[in-house]
C-alpha cells in the first residue's frame, strides 16, 4: 500500500533512486499518450537492473530499457511500434537472447487492464469472457478460468498485478502534490492504485486544476512521489502541452534494429549498457542508419494546429 | 487519380463493409484506413471507436496511432482502457471489428504473436493487442490481410484470436466470428456449414488460380464469384488524401 | 442491448410509454443527487404495475412508488430517507404488506454497485471481498462464491444486474442526443450500461458540452430516449442547477407515516393508488401531519449560494 | 456553551480516535458530525471520504446527506460508487470507518437489516449500505451506538456487518475489525484475546453500573476503567456551529 504521507513534489532522480530497486516489478504506464519516457531514462541512467516490466505497449520506451539490459522479464500485451513495425531491441531480446534472455508473459488488452483492475481492488484475480480457444490460456499461471456460480458460464481469470512501482506523467499537480491527467488516460488510474508505490512526473505545478471533461485526479495520499519534468512524455506527447514526434517513432526504427546503432544511441546519451558486444549477430543490420542523438533532441515536430 | 494496386483495392473493398450507423472498432493500418475512408464517402455516420478509449472519434486526419490526440479532442466521450474493454468491447456493443494476422488458417483462426515456439520463437510478433476480445465479441469481425503462402497456413503457429475453432465447430464466444476476410486478391467467407473460408469474390485482374496460389491451403472456392467492382474515383480521391494526411475533401 | 437508433428527444410521457412495460425490471439511480423524481411520478401516473425496482437507494423515489402500489419487488442496499429515518412507505410494504406484500432482495452497496458493473460489462457476476460471515450471503439466488484460482482464496460473487429500462437524470444533452452529467455520478453509468433500454431526462439542451472534471458523458446510441424535464430531480438536485429539497425530505417524513396523509397526497398531485382503505392498520399515525401539497411545490429552500 | 448531554458527549469522544492524516470514511449521523468535528478541532488535516465518491471533502457547514454537493463541490476528487468501492474501500484505504447499528453482540457483530425475521420483520431496518465492507476493509472500525438493553443484545437478529464473528474467533476480513465502541456510556474495546467488547473508558458522571444496566449481556470490564475527559469548550462550540449549519470559526 502506498505511504499514507502526502506526496512531496521531488527531484526525478531521487524519487527514482528511493522507489525503484533493482529487482522490483515496475510498471511504466501510458497509452501511447503521457508514456514518462524521462522517468524511464533515468531509471536506466541509475542503471537499475532484473526488473520485470509491466506494460500494455512496451513501445519504444520499453524497447530502449529491454537494449539497455535493464529487464529480465516482460509483462506485455501489443509489443509493436504503432504505424511503424517491430520493437527490435524486444525482438533482439526474445529472438537472440541480446543482451540477455527476457522472459515473456503476455496478456491480450483486456486481460492486462483487468489484471491492473483487480489490482487496485486488492483482489487476487479479475473475471472477463475471453482468451478462450486461445493458446495465451497456456499461461496457467497468469491465465485460469472460473465458472459462473448463478449460471454455470466458464469465463477467464486472470491474475491480479500489483506492481512494487508504478510510474505515470501527467500534465498537472497542484502545490499539495495531488495530480490531474487528461485525453487519453488508458489505464493510469489502476495501474497507480495497483502498484506499492507510485511515482508521478508532470509537466508544470499549478494553484488550482482547470475543469476538464475526462480528467483523472490521484489524491496527494496514495502517491510517493511527484517529479516536475516539463515534455516528461517525449517523443510521446501531453495533451495541451506537446505534439507526438512520429519522427522520432519513425527514426527509431533505423536505431533500435542495429545493435551498433542503439549502443551508440545509448552512449551518445550516457544510458549505461552492460558489456555486451554488438558483434556477434546483428539482427537487421543491412539497412539500419548511423544513431541520431535523438534522446536529447528538442521535439522538432510538432506538427501544426489543427482545431 | 485513377491508379490504384492490390492494396488499395484491398483497403476500398474493406470500407465498403463498414455501414452507416456501424459501431467500428479500429485498429491501426489497413483497418484505420478503411474504417476512415468509408466515414469520408458513404458512411458518414459510422461510429468510429479506438481502443485507447476515444468513442465516436471524428479524426479530421489520418490518425498515425491509436492514441493521437486528435481522436481524443474530436471525441463524444474518451473512457479508460479497462471501461473500453468491458463496457464498450466485451460487452457487446462493437458491430464491426477489423482484425489483422500474421497468420490465418482455414477456419478463420489467427496468430499474431510468434512464429515458431512461444518460448523460443524465430520471430516475435506484437502480440494480442485487442484482437482477442474483437474476434470474441464484435457482431462482425472482418480480417484484412494479404493472401500469400506464408500468411494463410494450414496450421497457425499460435492461436491468437479464434475463428471458428480447430476443426471449425469449436466457436462458443458471443460474437459471429469471421464474417470476412478481405485480402488484395479478393473476398472469403466461412461456408455457412462448416465455416471453411471461401473464396466468393475477387478483385478486378485477379483470377481463381492466383488466389490458390496464395493460399497454403487447397482452397474452397464458391461456385459463382462475384467480381468486386474497382475503387471509384471518389474513393481513391479520399484514400490518397487520407494517406497524405489531409483533411477531408470538402 | 441498446437499439442502436439514435437516441431522440422525446416527451417524457411517450418515452415512458414506449420504454416501461408492466412487470419489468427498473432501476432509477442517482446516488442522492441526479434522482429522477419527474420520470418516476410519469411510470406512476401511467399507472405501471408489477415493476421490480432496483436502486442503491430507494430514497423518497421509491417509498412513493411502493407506496402507490407499482412494485412487486424491491432489490437495494439502503432503505433510509438520509438524514431524517426510516422510508415508511417501504416498511409498511414489508412490514404489513399495505398496500400489497413486496419481495426484498439486498445487496451491500458495494455488491449492488458490482452487480451493475458485471451487468454493464454483460458478465453473469461480479468478484468482492465482502458478505463473508454476514447474513445477507443467504440470499444464494444473488450472493454466492468463487475460488481465486491462483490463490485459493474464496470471495463474494454477486449475479449481475440488466434491468429492462434504467431512467436516470442528467444535466445535459446536446442536440445529437448525447447526455452528460457531472457531480456525483454514483452508480448511473454502469445502471445505463447494464439496461436493455436507457431513459435519460435532462435539465436543458445545449450546443456545446462545457469542460467539467468529473463528467459521465454517454452516447446516443446507447440511450433509448432522452427528455427535457427541467427540475426532474427534484426534491432531489441538480448540481449547478438546483440545491436539494432538504425541507421537503423533512416534510415527506410525515406524509409517508400516515397512510391517509400518503392518499391525499397521491390524490392531489393526480398519482393513481390501488383501491386500499388506509384504514386497516396505520404504521404509526399518532404524530403523522396532514399531507402537504409537496409535489408540485416550486424548490423554495434554495440555500444561500456558498463558494 | 458549555452545558452539554450523553450524546454530545459520544460525539466528541469519536472525534478524538480520529488523527490528523486519517482516511476516514465518513457516514450519516453520528460518525458525519464526529469526523467534521474532529476536521474542525484536532485533526484539521483529516480525510474525509464520503462514499457517495467524495475523496477529501471538505464541507464548509455540516452535510444534511453524503451526497450533498458541497462534498463533490469541495472533494479532491469525485468518483463513482463502485470505484469507490473497489478501489478505495475494499482495496484497504481507508484507515478509520465509522458504523453505526440498531443491535450489537459483544463480539461486535452489527445488525442494521431487521428486527425479527428477515422475509417477514417486526421492523424493517434501513439495510446494509456501505457497512459491511467498512466493516471488513478498514483499518480500524469505531462504532458509535447509544447503549441500551434494546441495543447491545446477546444476539443480533441478523448480521449485517461482521465484527469478530458468532464466537469471537470467525473474523477472516482483512481489516482488524472493530477497534472501538463508542457509547453514551462511555468506551468498549475488544479484549486482546477473546475479542469479547469490554467497558475500558467512562465518559463523565456515568457508572460501571449504570453501563452494565444499558447491556443485554453480562457485561466484561476493565481491571481499571479510564475516565473520559469532558468536552472542551472548543469541542462545543464547534459542535453546536455544526449542528446549526455554521461555517467553522475562524
Amino acid at each position: 500500500m502506498p505511504s499514507p504521507t502526502p506526496a512531496h513534489l521531488n527531484p526525478l532522480a531521487d524519487a527514482i533512486a528511493e522507489h525503484v530497486h533493482d529487482g522490483d516489478t515496475v510498471a511504466l504506464e501510458g497509452f501511447t499518450h503521457l508514456i514518462p519516457f524521462a522517468a524511464a531514462h533515468e531509471i536506466a541512467r541509475q542503471g537499475r537492473r532484473h526488473l520485470t516490466l509491466v506494460r500494455m505497449t512496451p513501445d519504444l520506451v520499453y524497447d530502449q530499457l529491454i537494449g539497455l539490459g535493464v529487464a529480465d522479464e516482460l509483462v506485455f500485451s501489443y509489443g509493436g511500434n504503432p504505424g511503424v513495425g517491430s520493437l527490435h531491441r524486444l525482438r533482439d531480446a526474445v529472438e537472440k537472447h541480446w543482451p540477455h534472455q527476457l522472459a515473456v508473459r503476455e496478456h491480450s488488452h483486456a486481460g492486462l487492464a483487468n489484471a491492473y483492475v483487480a489490482g487496485a481492488a486488492r483482489l487476487p484475480f479479475a473475471v472477463l469472457r475471453g482468451y478462450r480457444g486461445t493458446d495465451l490460456e497456456e499461461q496457467r499461471d497468469i491465465i485460469s478460468s472460473v465458472t459462473c456460480p448463478f449460471t454455470g458460464e466458464e469465463l477467464a481469470a486472470v491474475k491480479a498485478i500489483n506492481p512494487d512501482v508504478t510510474v505515470i506523467h501527467a500534465q498537472l499537480a497542484d502545490r499539495e502534490g495531488n495530480v490531474m491527467l487528461w485525453g487519453i488516460t488508458g489505464v493510469q488510474r489502476e495501474a497507480v492504485l495497483a502498484a506499492d508505490r507510485a511515482i508521478v512526473t508532470v509537466e508544470e505545478v499549478v494553484d488550482e486544476f482547470p475543469e476538464r471533461t475526462g480528467a483523472v485526479i490521484l489524491p496527494n495520499w496514495v502517491l510517493s512521489a511527484v517529479c516536475v519534468v516539463p515534455n516528461g512524455a517525449w517523443p510521446s506527447y501531453a495533451a495541451g502541452y506537446s505534439v507526438r514526434d512520429n519522427d522520432f517513432y519513425q527514426r527509431w526504427d533505423a536505431i533500435a534494429r542495429d545493435r551498433t546503432a542503439f549502443l551508440t544511441w545509448a552512449s551518445e546519451n550516457n544510458l549505461p549498457t552492460d558489456n555486451t558486444s554488438p558483434a556477434e549477430d546483428t539482427l537487421s543490420g543491412a539497412n539500419a542508419s548511423p544513431a541520431e542523438s535523438s534522446l536529447t533532441a528538442e521535439n522538432d515536430t510538432k506538427e501544426p494546429a489543427d482545431v | 487519380m485513377s491508379e490504384w494496386d492490390s492494396a488499395d483495392m484491398m483497403n476500398v473493398a474493406a470500407a465498403r463493409e463498414l455501414k452507416n450507423g456501424d459501431v467500428c472498432l479500429v485498429g491501426v493500418g489497413p483497418p484505420n484506413l478503411a474504417a476512415n475512408l468509408a466515414r469520408r464517402t458513404h458512411a458518414p455516420a459510422c461510429r468510429l471507436v479506438y481502443e485507447s478509449g476515444a468513442i465516436d472519434a471524428k479524426p479530421r486526419r489520418l490518425p498515425l496511432s491509436i492514441g493521437d490526440d486528435d481522436l481524443a479532442a474530436t471525441a463524444t466521450a474518451v473512457v479508460s482502457v479497462p471501461e473500453m474493454f468491458n463496457f464498450w468491447v466485451g460487452a457487446g456493443r462493437i458491430d464491426v471489428g477489423f482484425l489483422g494476422a500474421a497468420q490465418i488458417d482455414r477456419y478463420g483462426n489467427i496468430n499474431t504473436t510468434v512464429i515458431g515456439d512461444h518460448k523460443d520463437p524465430t520471430i516475435r510478433l506484437p502480440g494480442a493487442g485487442g484482437a482477442p476480445e474483437i474476434a470474441s465479441a464484435a457482431k462482425r469481425v472482418i480480417v484484412i490481410v494479404k493472401q500469400s503462402r506464408r500468411t494463410f497456413v494450414e496450421q497457425v503457429d499460435f492461436v491468437t484470436s479464434v475463428g471458428y475453432g480447430p476443426t471449425g465447430n469449436e466457436r462458443q464466444a458471443p460474437g459471429a466470428g469471421p464474417t470476412l476476410v478481405i485480402t488484395d486478391h479478393g473476398v472469403l467467407e466461412p461456408d455457412p456449414d462448416t465455416n471453411e473460408l471461401t473464396l466468393t469474390r475477387l478483385h478486378p485482374g485477379i483470377t481463381v488460380d492466383q488466389a490458390r496460389q496464395a493460399t497454403g491451403w487447397d482452397l474452397k472456392v464458391a461456385d459463382s464469384i462475384e467480381d468486386v467492382p474497382p475503387p471509384t474515383a471518389t474513393e481513391l480521391t479520399e484514400l490518397h488524401r487520407l494517406r497524405d494526411r489531409e483533411p477531408a475533401d470538402g
